[in-house]
């Protein structure tokens, strides 16, 4: 089963509005190919999942600065000063989750787990309107799952039927993002014959990914 | 020893590593814990973008990984023994108590143990970042900061006033000035900058301090 | 074609998969299927120990690695583009919805998707091991039964009586005589082995079943 | 810094009753080494947290064998047909867990989560005590955390300062299990020098190991 296609035939069922989960540390391990075939298609109003905006002009900052996202969700835009600016002029909305939680959030929206318990954020601004449940004497928040339309993911290799392996830190959000989301579109830096990774080494299995383009 | 400000504060700071500790180090004065790091105590960093044993910035010239970096997002190496994972094992790694310390500063810290580090309604909007998962989930919280703001004013409070990080987590407060520990009974002053005294840290702390007989020295031979 | 017993209802359910699925087959009769699978359609075979790819035990005398076992713990090989995880991630993918079905046998299974299969108090205690993940993870739960059990009675309710694997999850029932689909009205007699009718499938059934006006065949060629 | 020991210095700091996380599924990637320590030893009334105990005269079998085991936690124990005959004698205390379940609650313990959200066992026997808690209209069952005194690991290659490698399906509860202990004792059947395992490979950081032995 070969999923590799072109970045048009990758993109062409999606559309404006969607929720896309795009991993990336500040600008390492950011689908920026997919990124910019998504401004090329002209898709915006889009609700993007990440952990922030890359930094200005590249990454998820493109899409910051074509005006693409209405909403996002992450756990820091400072980073990217425009990213900044436009929270600041009201063009697009926030929400910050503590980047640990955004990490078990969308794990749980891939794994079937209806929320989890955690301390981080009680007593905090994080904890308003959220469920406080006591476990065993100590008090956590319950945080809901997260789950995208669509899910970007930047892999170092990956072979022709979709098992991934990242690179160093550019593995970051990928790695659980790729569990999230009804379309996973894959862009790799090498594409490999099925086979040539070790069974032990793929960080992502196959089964997870929809399509694969080279980035 | 002639240390003083930001170079006392990441020396003393440092003297809580432990030889084979995990340590994450926030971005700007804490990293400066390397420094001086004592001879013998082998620390491994953890940077919360998933990976442990950075080593900083490569050299002028120096070959490196475009994609080895920080969590500043600033290029760094990897030392040998080092490794990567993802972000949720990442963040599972500080949660489950796996971190030793975390280091990180403030704009608030106060006598309860809760810190303000993350926004100022109506000035910043940056976001927190990992920092709440940092504080609630290492298992010593070490926070560095100069005593005072830069107009004079206490920040180690009675009651932070800004959005917490986190709350009860502090566990010591290290300044130019003091070595603060926060106890089930309060803010106790654990040791002094060489010439500071107790009334020097009173005069500019907010916080209500407990004042043991014996205060150490925070530099130590 | 000749199909019968246990063959047809093998030759039947592995009609149910598509190209690419990825699928966990219950140890014993489901494994089955395998041997069934129609031409032009490639399933991956998930085993809840950790694994994606196995294609059975190897042949006698041929190379094997000892690290390579599925779900009874029998050794197995790995097909080119398998892969290999930790059981956290492997019940990850199953709960998360990721296997496209999940097929098992049961003590018995009623009209309202209840199946019980784990459990029979005061004789087994074995324990559920993978079944209940499986059964309330995987999107499609195929029921591979006999129609009655040893003694001639229904194995197909209108209530379990045992102890649940899982409530409300089950979609649909292979058995030697019919395919039942559980649907939000009940479950339908959609389809019927060469010879058996309708009035057949009712007076060896418990449960209350919908006969639509047209019912296939289980056979198609 | 060389975590090397001994096996008698890996186990002796244990003592009677401890809980102990034990890997393997069926007979595979079960720390066998460290079992026959332990009895070697003597330690016994152990609580014992495994997925299964191995077949008849095998691993965790070994701990059934000498009745060393006090209580389990499990998911399975029908492949050791010694287990069931003790348990049904009332020898052992047994409590089943499903097995996503015991990977989610081992995984909570280890990574500082105080509960997770699962639709597994709703219905069930397994449900019988436990919260409920509704999500979004769904229901799921409250499943708190496990953690252990010690865990034991077998892992394929370790290097001295504890990164470990897991092969195939041998992996299975150990990369979780080495996160959910206060001692966390490896048996490894290879020890490489550190810096010969790749960064990206490593399935367990050496952070989470205090001792490793040779398998």
């Amino acid at each position: 089963m070969d999923k590799v296609v072109s970045i048009d035939r990758a993109l062409e069922k999606l559309h404006d509005g969607l929720t896309i989960l795009i991993p990336g540390f500040v600008n390492t391990g950011v689908p920026e190919t997919l990124i910019k075939g998504v401004i090329d298609k002209g898709y915006t109003n889009l609700n993007v999942i990440s952990n922030n905006t890359s930094i200005k002009g590249r990454g998820i900052g493109l899409l910051v600065h074509e005006n693409r996202i209405r909403h996002i969700t992450c756990s820091h835009i400072g980073s990217n000063t425009e990213t900044v600016e436009k929270v600041v002029a009201g063009e697009i909305d926030v929400t910050f989750v503590p980047q640990g939680t955004l990490c078990e959030r969308v794990r749980a929206g891939g794994a079937g787990i209806g929320g989890i318990l955690t301390p981080t954020g009680l007593g905090t601004p994080i904890a308003e309107g959220k469920p406080v449940i006591e476990v065993d004497g100590k008090k956590y928040l319950l945080e809901k799952p997260l789950h995208a339309d669509v899910a970007f993911i930047h892999a170092w290799k990956a072979d022709k039927m979709g098992n991934l392996v990242y690179r160093r830190t550019a593995r970051n959000f990928n790695q659980i993002f790729a569990t999230a989301a009804d379309l996973v579109i894959v862009e790799a830096e090498e594409i490999v014959e099925v086979g040539a990774l070790d069974p032990d080494v793929i960080h992502t299995p196959g089964c997870l990914v929809d399509m694969i383009v080279r980035a | 020893m002639e240390l003083q400000g930001r170079d006392l504060i990441a020396y003393r700071t440092a003297r809580f590593f432990e030889d084979g500790d995990l340590v994450n180090l926030g971005i700007g004065m804490p990293t400066q814990c390397l420094n001086f790091i004592p001879q013998g105590i082998d620390v491994w960093i953890d940077s919360e973008n998933g990976v442990i044993g950075l080593t900083g910035a490569p050299q002028e010239g120096e070959e490196f990984d475009p994609n080895v970096v920080d969590a500043s997002g600033a290029v760094s190496k990897l030392r040998t023994g080092g490794c990567c994972f993802d972000s949720f094992t990442s963040f599972g790694l500080i949660r489950g108590g796996h971190v030793a310390a975390t280091v990180l500063g403030a704009y608030e810290v106060d006598q309860e143990g809760n810190l303000a580090n993350w926004t100022v309604p109506g000035k910043t909007v940056a976001g927190m970042g990992g920092a709440m998962d940092l504080v609630s989930g290492a298992l010593k919280v070490i926070i560095m900061t100069e005593h005072c703001d830069k107009r004079g004013n206490p920040k180690i409070l009675k009651k932070c006033t800004l959005p917490l990080t986190a709350a009860a987590e502090v566990d010591y407060i290290v300044s130019e000035l003091c070595v603060l520990h926060r106890t089930e009974k309060g803010l106790v002053l654990e040791e002094l900058a060489p010439g500071v005294t107790a009334q020097d840290v009173i005069s500019k702390t907010d916080a209500v301090l407990i004042i043991p007989e014996t205060i150490g020295s925070m530099i130590k031979e």
